[in-house]
């Protein structure tokens, strides 16, 4: 399951909706990740542009690969402005056992950071900067830049 | 016809363009100042799905995403 | 922060106490491990006792390391009985970054599976049976074993 | 006079013990039916703190812990 939010998550509703959904599946481990916004440098939040078709082909592969290994996945993300110390990004891993949990939730958030079509703005002195500096290019990004 | 369109923080509107390969988009927007200094750090979606080469016949209605560098969470 | 319940554990309430009590704190990453008791083997549930002198003296220990690395963990267990789907024990490691709180987890959960003083016992048929199949020595076991 | 308890699953009421260092406790325990299949998988606390030798004087007052494999979560 993949939600996008406009604004701030609420995180106690959303941990409690999954956690009650999956209560009878007999999962034995139940991971939420939640990223929350720190402040630093200055920023008054975050921004949060989405693309959504392909992060949900994104999203599907990966339940694909949980499901194989008997283990579900559940993300929520925020779509636009999310101020300090608000919330933008859940992520959860249900799976039997706790080793495939844990490997699992790590992969999936790191891959998230890597692949996941969204793109991050710091809301700054009424600005709305792109954060290139900590964006990553997609794996195979470049190919219309070589010279024909 | 055929709609490129820009994602994230390429401030550009979606195009429209009659080419009938994908192999033909690189020299169409290297000489577009706009977009060329995204290139080298962009992938592309053929109809939302990622490609990994340029070679791709297209078709009526085809269309093309360009994606910047990414940053969720 | 450690809390020992009688029974099973209201998670969505501990999830979201500890969200909002680290929510100005400045960490970007919070991440809950939440174990559930699952049906197999015919169980009805199982049962807790925790000896609670040492497990706080291991989880201060466990608190001093993770303030070394910024951040901060806080844990619930059970102890007496908690039937099928109920849940038993939640950690949880709040850091600033999100490598440190990913691999924090995976470690203080491991640990707490070897080291932790609590014992496990299934209830079925009406009796408490000590899982002992599935109950780890604690690293240095054995010395009374030895003969002298 | 010393105190030994038997934590977890051991079903064995804490004992009084006249011991002046810890190295006297393997031969008592060893020689108790109740607790001696334990004693190989069990670890050693004393006042709360587990020690990885025997080699410890004891005072008046002392308790030591005997615990048997765990299995939290």
């Amino acid at each position: 399951m993949l939600s996008i939010h406009n604004g701030a998550l609420n995180v106690p509703a959303i941990l409690k909706e999954w956690y009650e959904e999956e209560n009878h599946s007999n999962y034995g481990a139940y991971i939420p990740f939640v990223g929350t916004v720190r402040s630093e440098d200055g920023i008054d939040g975050l921004s949060f542009d989405v693309y959504e078709p392909i992060l949900y082909r994104w999203f599907n592969e990966w339940e694909e690969k949980a499901s194989k290994l008997g283990a579900k996945i559940k993300m929520a993300h925020s779509l636009g402005d999310v101020m300090l110390h608000e919330s933008s990004y859940i992520a959860a891993v249900f799976s039997p056992k706790r080793r495939v949990a844990l490997e699992l939730i790590d992969e999936f958030v790191e891959d998230f950071k890597a692949s996941a079509p969204i793109w991050k703005y710091d809301l700054k002195d009424g600005k709305r900067i792109y954060a290139k500096d900590r964006s990553t290019a997609i794996s195979g990004s470049g190919i219309l830049g070589a010279k024909q | 016809m055929i709609k490129v369109e820009f994602l994230g923080p390429i401030q550009k509107p979606t195009i429209e363009l009659e080419i009938t390969n994908l192999n033909e988009l690189p020299a169409i927007l290297q000489a577009d100042a706009e977009v060329s200094d995204w290139l080298e750090s962009c992938a592309v979606a053929l109809n939302d799905t990622l490609v990994s080469s340029l070679e791709a016949p297209l078709k009526d209605g085809d269309r093309i995403s360009l994606l910047p560098p990414v940053c969720g969470g």
